[in-house]
């Protein structure tokens, strides 16, 4: 299984029946198509849409109806349609019951850096600042180190950041965190991944859970 | 009363170089497709304008860009457009990133006649930068200011002759806080119907907003991300 | 005439073909009956709709259709429903083009009193605060001098305010008054009445106008 | 997602004394009239209860002040109300004004999670006293606070499982702003439909908002103010 799989796997576990949730563009986007037939959730998109439904055929392609990253979709039975201030009276509001959203850093402290990277073009936030202070609970999907092999869960990150102490939950490739105010726990190991590889590919400092799960 | 307008001359001949002009739409949906080519056509300079993306390079606002009519511009994502960098890189282009439902609120405000409102949204980022921060339950939050253009562009589905409007799906999304925040608003739709054909429960925009109404025709629509079904 | 026609009689004067107009509970509300067929205007009301029509006949009665006066109306073509917050951000945001309200008092800099008398049992501001700051043109109707003969024009209101400065136009029975920032002035002596005799009637110090209109 | 319940004692008893309550509705127009008069069988105390009106003597919220299970009215204008004076002048009955506009904004920015917002309305007056005062532009505000209810209590006309909502004419009023602001939001509705059978262009709540929904019968509507035009 690709690291990216086992990240997407895991992350599909936080929706539960009933929730409403925003999947954010890119990877976590691609959870959509993986959630259980007996998990009823509703999907929201922050450009006026609660209720995404799948890719349309062909023929229901609709310029009118499309996602907050610009990809064209339906919207399902129960759906509605609203204006952006509306929308993010839902985010901001807190009835948003799950945002998951893609990170390039996370701090110990639940700092999320997931926008701009200084001396790149800076393409904008669009509603990534919103989302993390307004959402029930912000679970993060991201790869655990870099492609130079450096880790992505830092002390402090050193990117600009999106939001200041707002991850509830990191799923990377390698094990999942939580963030209770004592501190960055690690609670769970992905398939095959052992502790010590954890400890030694994560700059931040995290305390291990007394219940760390061991996933096989 | 009856905002209907046969060309966009008129309005287009009171916009002057250095206006405010804020425009409804996401990415390429829902955006004032005619409004905006006139406006290129005519040529006023020096714009600030106010949306949430800035179109791509040969489509929406993107055509202002390639024009260079603006001088700001106030978004939240910027990412689709290549012109766009290069006149920022340059120093052409003056750029305020706000957060997207900062953005939509601050167009809100602008239009109800609030000055300002509070919001956690951009705490302890680049954004709080320079904002007014107080505390609210123990909770810090910055000050965040209503944003009101000199001219509102708008995008509906349908209107009737006193601008009432209704959208049609996402192509919703800003036009509705856009329409309440310009000082001289400019809806332009694909259909216009009788006075009272529109149920009066469904209507999103009260015409009390919209100043003139006019009727595109040919509606492109283009699509930035064709995205379908495996067959 | 009595004064309360000719008070009625110069304010529907003050509607302009293609205005919103908020008319205030009471008075302000018999306006809509005398509004000429050739002026189009469309009426507001703070409770969510745009475009009232007339009252309604028996069999048209709808409890779900009322004005701010808790009054059964009707809804005119191209009315607009709308929800509260909504309907006052068309009022604040100053997209109402004229509000005519009674009053209690008025003052010379244009403060208005009209929705408490202390010592009475308080029944509350309604949205009377919020029109006053926010459609573009206050116009009040009132009568010149209360039961006891006493001028209700005043240097100073008495009464608790409703508003600072927010008067553009004060109507009595007697005389016409705009609040430039020059001061108070009389514009119109209503028909049949002398200067002396608004001298006599208002406490407040005015200017009389160059212009002074005196109708026939 | 089914949100509809078969009766109220489940919702009514999670309401505690002491509670605060947001209402929708204007005069008796749009009120929820099952949830207020199951409330008055309940018989908790020391409600807050924020909502424009306080009812009639006989109905509405007035049905509350005559059970006096209110301890505290937030509302624009109660005037027309005989207890509500009594219980007042003995001080049994706490009460804010606050202006209608301001009212239904500070609901608004409680449901959109707006600790605060500033507004010219009540400046120079006795609603400013003791608000943080701010200049803009000029022109000086007052602070005002969002509002959150313990519980909202709203009326709808149709609803469909998902608990989306459509209103009806003016029973609109409050509903939709008071349908945010609670922690736990219960409407009340006259129809339930299927699941897809509204049309989500013409959803005025959407059910993200809504955790209960009731459907109601024998609506009273009862008429404040009966004026017909002469025959």
């Amino acid at each position: 299984m690709t690291g990216r799989k086992r990240i997407l796997e895991r992350a599909v576990k936080e929706l539960q029946d009933g929730m409403c949730v925003n999947l954010g563009i890119g990877m976590p986007t691609l959870i959509a198509n993986m959630i259980p037939e007996d998990v009823d959730v509703m999907l929201q998109t922050e450009n006026g849409l609660l209720g995404i439904g799948a890719y349309p055929k062909e023929l229901e392609v609709d310029p009118d109806l499309i996602n907050a990253g610009k990809e064209t979709v339906t919207a399902k039975a129960g759906a509605s349609y609203f204006d952006s201030a509306e929308s993010f009276s839902m985010i901001r509001g807190g009835h948003i019951d799950l945002a998951i959203l893609g990170g390039m850093e996370v701090s110990k402290n639940g700092d999320l850096a997931n926008w701009m990277i200084p001396g790149k073009m800076v393409k904008g936030m669009g509603g990534a600042m919103d989302l993390v202070q307004g959402a029930k609970r912000i679970v993060v999907i991201m790869d655990h180190v870099n492609k130079h092999g450096e880790s992505k869960v830092k002390n402090t990150c050193t990117l600009p950041l999106t939001g200041q102490g707002v991850v509830h939950c990191l799923i990377t490739d390698l094990a999942v965190f939580h963030f209770p105010e004592s501190g960055m726990e690690l609670v769970e190991l992905q398939k095959g991944v052992t502790l010590d590889e954890v400890k030694v590919k994560t700059e931040a400092v995290f305390v291990v859970s007394e219940s760390l799960k061991v996933n096989k | 009363m009856d905002k209907v307008l046969s060309s966009l001359d008129e309005v287009m001949r009171q916009i002057k170089d250095g206006a405010t002009i804020v425009v409804g739409g996401f990415g390429l949906c829902g955006i004032p497709e005619k409004l905006i080519t006139s406006l290129r056509d005519k040529g006023v300079k020096d714009l600030t304008i106010v949306s949430n993306n800035c179109g791509v390079d040969d489509w929406g606002l993107g055509l202002l860009l390639e024009n260079k009519q603006i001088k700001k511009m106030v978004a939240s994502y910027v990412g689709e457009n290549k012109l766009f960098e290069q006149q920022f890189l340059s120093g052409e282009l003056e750029v305020e990133l706000v957060p997207q439902g900062t953005l939509a609120e601050r167009l809100r405000a602008g239009g109800a006649g609030i000055p300002a409102f509070y919001t956690a949204t951009g705490v302890g980022t680049e954004v709080a930068k320079g904002k007014e921060h107080k505390e609210f339950d123990g909770k810090t939050y910055i000050m965040e200011k209503g944003i009101v253009g000199d001219f509102a562009f708008v995008k509906a589905w349908k209107a009737d002759p006193f601008g009432n409007l209704v959208y049609r799906k996402t192509a919703r999304n800003f036009n509705p806080v856009v329409a309440t925040a310009g000082k001289m608003t400019i809806a332009e739709v694909e259909e216009i119907v009788g006075i009272g054909e529109l149920n009066p429960d469904e209507i999103h925009t009260s015409g009390v907003y919209v100043q003139k109404v006019f009727v595109g025709e040919n509606y492109e629509k283009r699509i930035e991300r064709l995205t379908t079904a495996n067959a």
